[in-house]
């Protein structure tokens, strides 16, 4: 009930987000349901209309592009969400590691994140993927720990904000170790800026496959996703037929979604504290 | 050939306007043996004048002017009339006419060849093309120092002869009918003698370089004095490297470039109904093949390698994956337009029985096969690895499809997994197809297959310098590839370019893209 | 003044090392690749001894660490050695095309900046109104699209349907500097449009967070009227942010170039590094990739340097 | 003649996070020119809305439900913003609390001054100038020529609020509303400061609004005073008259908070804590305490007294283990403790506990109060749930709070329910010695007099000793058994407190002393008149007049 409480006082333009990012995971959980088709199937001749069987016309393949859609959201999300997963869990572990063991525990994690990030991501991205090729492990690592950069980044400042506090200190005045200071004392108090930016970077790493795929190093075939869709129907733009409209819009759908939503999170935990 | 094009019309894949200009076209080559169709009208006699813009894929900011490391399409394009020149050239019908090479004739027993050069062919910086160039510019490749390219096609020419300025006399190791085709090679143009740097593209051809900067964009302008007449017509000449297809296709439909190669084939047909662009689809040589390694098993089982020949749905294949623009392939690597193509053949059929049969022959129902797959093969080979899997599931084989990495195929995967996709230029003759690619030493034997009576007949036919013979000869190395070779060739593709209807040309060639690569030199602007 | 010079210095040495590492790293991770240069130039047909001649000719065949040193001590005599493939002078290949990088990264700069800044304080300053909510929509979805897709759009609109600009900018040196501006006008609103988005909604968040500041108070009841307050108040506290977000996204827009490269083929830094990585041609590679590392240091330097300039506090700090 | 401000039944209303809020309720007050009239009640009471209110600006959220504003003949409340803005700067002036907040930190001083005048054509810049160098001379400012052309944050706080006092008379004003001007000073600053503002007002006959917390403050300045208590008029009178005789219980409470006193001194026994020649500094260089020794006895409370910057907070912290001393010994018990924190064992730990100042930082926002006071009990006793809840209420019992706090968060508690809870903490492990390190000079006076009973009383029933920091005289003399004064570093004089508070004295505690204003309104210009106040170093006084 606490949840339907605050449900009620979100803004018309979070519902809205809510409502996006829900249809879309939806459909992602659903896919194998609702696809009339199976996910690399050849139905029909090259990039039909919409209509006639096929609700959104087919794509580069002759297959049906809803069930590509589908199919689609489902491996995006599921990999984008297993990469920004990870980033947070090694970019978190360490930020506040560096940040309540300092010394050189935070010399040594911070100069290689410098050096990891002196390097523009999607180029090493795409040095590391095009070496040792484009195979979804291969992916996963590469890009999230590149994004762990940032979020370590994040932690680490958010820590040092929290450490400085008096609880923290009367934690340490009263014997508590490191472990229990990180976990009951530091790390709830980042949480709600930890999880507004857990959005953003899903978004940025959500972006960043479909440019991989788009230079032919992201998701491979014949898996769909949305980023190659939209790479493999560009053709179609300038014949003047909406097939790459559809995945790049979903992209975009979704994204907006989240960001709405998590312009309102942070909203709200802003006048928490401001309270 | 008029049913291939009967069943492009049904699908639309042709307007009736074209329809009729090629059908008339077959009619009047029914007499040759093998003229490719060509889609160009009928055309009046060759304008001069305009520039001439290309929008090409394959060049890359790595590429080398020097023609041993030439290994993509703009470089090898640039011997074949457009900067520089070979000795011979190959036209539509797969024939060796002369180039630089005026004439030339074996004598008996086909291990002595002489070539008499064309006088007053010049250089672009004026020198006279003498016997010392053409010795010089043939006899570098055998250096292993270069590690040139064609080192195992010049490697059996064991003496160079030169007979006062116009004349050359090759003595090759053993006999071979077809050397002069060899000499017709985009890695074998003539340069000046004692050329080090190549990257100005020196050469005799009908341009001279002006701007050059790799994998981006050349220009060149009209070499005055060119000594082929009826050719280059244009003034000047602009290539853009444009690797992105739909780039090439907005391009071409902006009038930002007059012609492009490998249009996208899903879009083919769209590109055809626009007015102002025509499309250049012509029957060619590129083989999309599916080599399994014969030394091991399965795959050594020949009826293993039947049963997965009958597996594949060739025309499926040929309508989704080449979108109609190509025709079925029999097993061998010898496409219809090469001289002494076996047509008579019979073309197997996709027939899941017989596919069952020969496996339970084999005893290896309930097998899982492996494809290991990747674009880099050929544009579309996990798709057609994919349609494959479907076609021999109803014959009740278990196909995996392995996707391999794009980065590194040609070192770990193919001709090292047991069953692998790769794809091959016809050559212009059966004799360097098989030696390069089936003989048993060849290095690129992509099924190590070892065929004594095959090897046999390869080398008897090379010497033999009787038509009729050579052809029934090489009819049966290809039906002996077609039943107990490892290799399964369901398509062959067309060459299929894109250019504006400003641009004419007159019955395209086939065994290279963009009208056997010459293209700038035999095209022209009708405007 | 000389704590920031002192700055500057320990810094660029900071830079120097990380730049060394960046180096060793690359040189390490092209080792490290399956096949090597003489497979991957000579493709498919390579015989044994051809690729045994061509590393020797490449001196591939030396110690990789002997080869590394000779590297470095080359880069420091400012020869960028030659690359693999063709033996053409990699600092000519790498040289012409980072400043075409550079040209579509400064074309994009220039417009969408000051823009941005522009948009961002009308943003702030009519907080909640209808131009604000406008202006938020719009960014927001400005950056939720691919921008390959952006590109796509944009051409298949411009070139193709109305056919007033070109579709391709396949820019070289022969052309005017009218028709290089012409050419790149639509990779630059790709690129653009990103960008500004994201410069604006960080440019409106900073100076609402220091609208609510007490000084702002202050003027207020100061009666100072509500622009005055933007421009005279506000922004010069604001400076320091935005210009980290500027920095921020100046880098990115050097690396954003890659996939504008290849959707409208302009000839970037971005496409050359790609196929150096394939084809292993290891000076391009450690020149390029060094490129972008000295580039991203550079513009962080610039960043730091100047937020401390537009920050009284600091810049008389000692 | 007519009043120049004349408010009449003004009410206000504030946005709370899902209801409206009455900030001020039927508010009625007249203020003629040259007039000085006190706005006096705690935090929350809505003098700082009603000094707003008065120049007719409404924070974001707020808005005036009814009443009106008469400022010289003009109606404020629905005035177009062209007009306030207009009389905003010229006509009224504000200062506000913490000048350092309130400059902007990328402009300099002179040209904030020259702001409303040259932007209102009043002046021009050189004008301007030469006006805030006269008032800068006026009020005290070191090199009045030069300081104009600083930053802020190259002046101290005291200056700065002098130089905004300064600000607020560039176009002479009719009227200037003082928002606790003084409250964040120290003692010694705020003598200076007030005197500024005694000579701004009488100067050029300007009205004032003074708003303070601090009732000895305002009796300094004020001709008649004001008392407010949750947007409500308590009481309003003559300063002298409301101090003598306060006709309302709250009035009297705010009087008599400052005279509480400890009458009984516990008696001496054991030596709880030593610190003998302790020296300590941040870096090698600058140490921060010197040659420090102390004794605090079992159940007394030893009380540092000193200005900001003395080093008090840095001794709790060498005494704490989180700055080791460099130099001498701290001794517990009798036991020599482990200079750093880390040396200590769990049981020394267990028995020397702290209180902070800002009780809002001090706890933990994402726990309940009831983990906040169980894990001392769980971590020191490891006591099972049940005895942990059993204690937990009697330790709420203990410090005056109900069992319904037990699963609130520490955002739903008052400053003061925090401090509470602050120190049930710190009880829970049955302590021998806790620092209070200037526990009650983020709360108001009645809140802090609360807690002050309650340390009391809990010293008397548990025996537990205090080393209580502060910088706040009265609060030494409510519960001190002992005092320690120090300045830069170093502990100047220090006894028990009955001899501390009798002449002589060393120079520095005798004008720490005397700075401690008196509920007597002429106090301030006895000071200033008095020999001590020139011996004392405040400032020489100019005669120069003032255009």
């Amino acid at each position: 009930m606490q949840f339907l409480r605050t449900l009620r006082q979100t803004t018309i333009s979070a519902r809205i987000g809510m409502a996006m990012v829900l249809i879309t995971l939806l459909a992602a959980i659903l896919a194998p349901v609702i696809a009339p088709y199976e996910e690399a199937e050849v139905v029909a001749d090259v990039w039909l209309p919409p209509g006639d069987g096929h609700l959104l016309g087919t794509d580069q393949l002759g297959r049906d592009l809803f069930t590509r859609m589908v199919y689609g959201a489902r491996n995006t999300i599921a990999i984008a969400l297993l990469i920004t997963c990870l980033a947070f869990l090694v970019g978190v572990v360490g930020g506040l590691l560096a940040a309540t063991m300092r010394g050189w525990v935070d010399m040594l994690l911070s100069r290689i994140v410098d050096v990891v990030m002196a390097f523009p991501a999607l180029i090493l991205s795409l040095m590391v993927l095009s070496i040792m090729g484009a195979s979804i492990p291969v992916l996963i690592i590469v890009i999230s720990l590149l994004d762990a950069t940032k979020v370590y980044r994040l932690a680490r400042a958010l820590a040092m904000d929290i450490e400085v506090m008096e609880f923290v200190e009367a934690a340490r005045l009263s014997g508590e170790g490191t472990w229990w200071i990180i976990t009951k004392e530091i790390l709830p108090n980042a949480l709600p800026a930890l999880i507004a930016e857990f959005g953003l970077r899903f978004c940025f790493i959500f972006l960043f496959i479909s440019a991989l795929s788009f230079l032919g190093l992201g998701i491979q075939p014949p898996a769909a996703d949305w980023g190659s869709m939209v790479r493999d129907n560009a053709g179609a733009i300038s014949f003047d037929m909406m097939t790459p409209l559809w995945p790049a819009g979903a992209i975009a759908f979704l994204t907006i979604g989240i960001n709405l939503v998590v312009d309102w999170f942070l909203h709200r935990s802003a006048q928490i504290r401001a309270r | 050939m008029l049913r291939l094009l009967e069943e492009m019309l049904q699908r639309g894949e042709i307007s009736r306007r074209k329809f009729l200009a090629l059908s008339a076209a077959i009619g009047a080559s029914i007499a040759l043996p093998m003229g490719g169709p060509s889609s160009a009208a009928f055309a009046a006699a060759p304008k001069k004048g305009g520039r001439l813009r290309l929008g090409l894929q394959g060049g890359s900011t790595s590429d080398s002017m020097d023609p041993a490391k030439f290994n993509d399409v703009y470089v090898q394009m640039t011997s074949m009339g457009f900067l520089r020149n070979p000795l011979v050239e190959i036209d539509a019908k797969g024939n060796a006419i002369p180039d630089l090479a005026e004439s030339w004739e074996a004598q008996p027993g086909a291990k002595v060849w002489v070539f008499n050069l064309r006088k007053g062919a010049e250089f672009h910086n004026g020198k006279s093309v003498d016997a010392d160039d053409v010795i010089f510019s043939i006899q570098r490749h055998q250096n292993p120092e270069l590690a040139s390219q064609i080192k195992t096609l010049v490697q059996p020419i064991k003496v160079f002869k030169k007979d006062g300025p116009h004349r050359v006399i090759f003595e090759l190791e053993g006999p071979n009918a077809d050397f002069p085709y060899l000499l017709a090679d985009t890695r074998a143009p003539i340069v000046p003698a004692g050329t080090t740097d190549f990257e100005d593209g020196m050469g005799t051809g009908g341009y001279q370089l002006v701007e050059y900067e790799p994998g981006v964009r050349a220009f060149a302008k009209r070499f005055p004095n060119y000594y082929k007449a009826g050719r280059a017509h244009f003034d000047e000449v602009e290539v853009t490297i444009m690797g992105d297809v739909n780039a090439r296709t907005t391009a071409l439909k902006t009038g930002q470039v007059d012609v492009i190669n490998r249009p996208d084939r899903k879009t083919a047909h769209l590109l055809d109904r626009m007015k102002e662009i025509q499309l250049v689809n012509v029957k060619g040589g590129l083989l999309y093949t599916f080599p399994m390694l014969c030394d091991t098993p399965p795959f050594d089982n020949n009826d293993l390698r039947l049963a997965l020949k009958y597996s594949v749905d060739r025309e499926d294949m040929l309508k989704t994956i080449l979108r109609g623009y190509g025709v079925m392939g029999n097993d061998h690597p010898i496409a219809p337009i090469v001289k002494y193509s076996a047509v008579d053949l019979p073309q197997r059929a996709y027939d899941p029985d017989k596919a069952r049969f020969h496996l339970k022959k084999a005893g290896l129902e309930g097998e899982t096969f492996r494809l290991h797959t990747s674009d880099a093969a050929f544009a579309g080979a996990v798709d057609a690895a994919l349609l494959w899997q479907r076609h021999a599931k109803k014959a009740g084989i278990q196909v995996e499809v392995v996707r391999e990495p794009v980065d590194g195929y040609w070192d770990n995967v193919w001709n090292k997994k047991p069953w692998s996709a790769c794809f091959w230029f016809a050559r212009v003759t059966c004799d360097w197809m098989f030696t390069m690619a089936y003989a048993a030493e060849a290095s690129a034997n992509d099924m190590h297959w070892k065929h004594p009576y095959f090897n046999e007949l390869l080398v008897a036919a090379r010497g033999e310098l009787d038509d009729q013979k050579r052809a029934k000869m090489y009819g049966e190395m290809q039906s002996l590839v077609r039943d107990e070779g490892g290799v399964v060739i369901p398509m062959i593709a067309n060459m299929v370019d894109a250019a504006s209807t400003k641009v004419k040309f007159e019955n395209p060639a086939g065994n290279q893209e963009l009208d056997g690569m010459r293209a700038i030199e035999r095209w022209w602007f009708d405007a | 003044m000389d704590s920031l010079k002192k700055m500057v210095v320990k810094r660029l040495a900071a830079g120097a090392v990380t730049v060394l590492v960046v180096s060793i790293l690359i040189f390490v991770g092209v080792e490290a690749l399956p096949g090597d240069p003489a497979t991957a130039i000579l493709g498919q047909q390579a015989t044994p001894e051809n690729l045994a001649a061509l590393r020797k000719e490449l001196k591939l065949d030396m110690p990789p660490h002997v080869r590394y040193f000779s590297w470095v001590s080359d880069v420091a005599r400012g020869d960028l050695g030659r690359s693999l493939t063709n033996q053409r002078p990699v600092a000519e290949m790498i040289g012409w095309r980072f400043s075409n990088t550079l040209f579509l990264a400064l074309a994009a700069a220039t417009v969408a900046v000051p823009l941005a800044i522009l948009l961002g304080m009308l943003a702030a300053l009519y907080r909640e109104s209808w131009l604000d909510k406008l202006l938020s929509i719009s960014s927001l979805s400005a950056i939720s699209f691919p921008e390959f897709f952006v590109g796509y759009i944009l051409i298949a609109i411009f070139a193709v349907k109305l056919g007033i600009l070109p579709g391709v900018a396949s820019i070289h040196s022969g052309m005017g500097f009218g028709q290089k501006l012409l050419a790149i006008v639509l990779p630059t609103i790709t690129l653009m449009l990103v960008v500004l988005a994201h410069m604006m909604r960080m440019t409106r968040a900073a100076i609402i967070g220091i609208l609510t500041s007490p000084y702002i108070e202050m003027a207020k009841l100061k009666g100072v009227g509500r622009r005055r307050i933007i421009y005279h108040h506000a922004i010069p506290n604001a400076l320091a942010p935005i210009i980290n977000v500027v920095i921020m996204d100046l880098a990115w827009l050097v690396v954003g170039v890659v996939v504008v490269e290849v959707v409208f083929v302009y000839p970037g830094l971005g496409q050359l590094l790609v196929d150096a990585v394939s084809k292993r041609d290891l000076p391009v590679v450690q020149a390029s990739g060094l490129i972008f590392a000295c580039t991203y240091i550079l513009l962080n330097l610039t960043a730091d340097v100047l937020s401390i300039l537009t920050n009284p506090k600091l810049r008389t700090a000692n | 003649m007519d009043p120049l401000l004349s408010i009449r039944e003004l009410t206000l209303k504030g946005r709370g996070n899902d209801a409206w809020v009455t900030l001020l309720d039927k508010i009625d007050l007249d203020l003629r020119r040259g007039e000085v009239l006190g706005l006096i009640g705690e935090s929350g009471a809505g003098k700082s809305t009603l000094g707003l209110a008065a120049m007719g600006y409404t924070r974001t959220g707020c808005r005036i439900t009814e009443g009106s504003v008469m400022f010289d003949g003009m109606q404020l409340v629905g005035a177009p913003r062209k007009a306030l803005l207009a009389l905003r700067g010229t006509r009224i002036a504000y200062v506000a609390q913490s000048a350092a907040a309130s400059f902007n930190p990328a402009h300099q001083l002179v040209h904030q001054f020259a702001e409303t005048p040259v932007q209102r054509g009043i002046m021009d810049f050189d004008a301007a100038r030469q006006k805030a160098e006269r008032l800068y001379r006026r009020l005290q400012l070191p090199r009045p020529e030069r300081i104009g052309f600083r930053y802020p944050h190259q002046v101290s706080g005291g200056q700065l609020q002098r130089a905004m006092v300064a600000m607020a008379m560039a176009c002479d004003p009719d009227i200037i509303v003082f928002d606790e001007p003084t409250t964040a000073l120290d003692v010694t600053t705020q003598i200076e400061v007030l005197s500024a503002i005694k000579e701004a007002i009488q100067l050029r006959q300007t009205a004032a609004l003074y708003i303070t917390h601090d009732l000895a403050v305002v009796a300094q300045v004020a001709d008649r005073i004001m008392v407010l208590q949750h947007g409500r008029q308590v009481e309003e009178g003559g300063t002298r008259d409301l101090i003598d005789a306060p006709k309302e219980s709250y009035t009297r409470d705010l009087l008599n908070v400052r005279r509480q006193k400890k009458t009984t001194i516990s008696p001496s026994r054991e030596v709880v804590l030593e610190v003998t020649g302790v020296t300590a500094g941040y870096t090698k260089r600058k140490n921060v305490v010197e040659e420090i020794s102390l004794k605090v006895r079992k159940g007394r409370t030893v009380a540092v007294v000193g200005e900001s910057g003395s080093g008090k907070t840095s001794l709790a912290r060498v005494i704490t283990g989180l700055l080791p001393a460099a130099q001498g010994q701290i001794s517990f018990d009798g036991a020599v403790l482990a200079p750093s924190l880390k040396g200590r064992s769990k049981e020394t730990l267990r028995r020397l506990r702290m209180v902070y100042q800002m009780p809002d930082v001090a706890l933990n926002p994402r726990q309940k109060i009831r983990r906040i006071l169980g894990r001392p009990l769980e971590f020191f006793f490891h006591m099972d749930a049940q005895a942990k809840q059993r204690k937990v209420l009697e330790l709420l019992d203990m410090i005056e709070m109900g069992p319904e706090f037990y699963d609130r968060y520490p955002s739903e508690l008052s400053g003061g329910q925090k401090q509470r809870i602050c120190i049930a903490r710190a009880l829970a492990s049955q302590p021998d010695l806790i620092i209070c390190d200037e526990v009650t000079s983020a709360l108001d006076q009645l809140v802090a007099e609360g807690i002050l009973k309650l340390l009391q009383r809990l010293q008397d029933q548990l025996g537990v000793s205090y080393l209580f920091i502060t910088h706040d005289l009265a609060t030494v003399k409510a519960i001190a058994d002992e005092v320690i004064v120090m300045l830069k570093g170093r502990i100047v004089e220090q006894g028990p407190r009955d001899e501390m508070f009798i002449p002589p004295h060393h120079d520095y505690t005798r004008r720490l002393f005397r700075s401690v204003p008196e509920m007597d309104p002429a106090w301030l210009d006895n000071l200033l008149a008095s020999r001590d106040g020139d011996q004392l170093g405040y400032f020489e006084r100019s005669d120069e007049p003032v255009v």
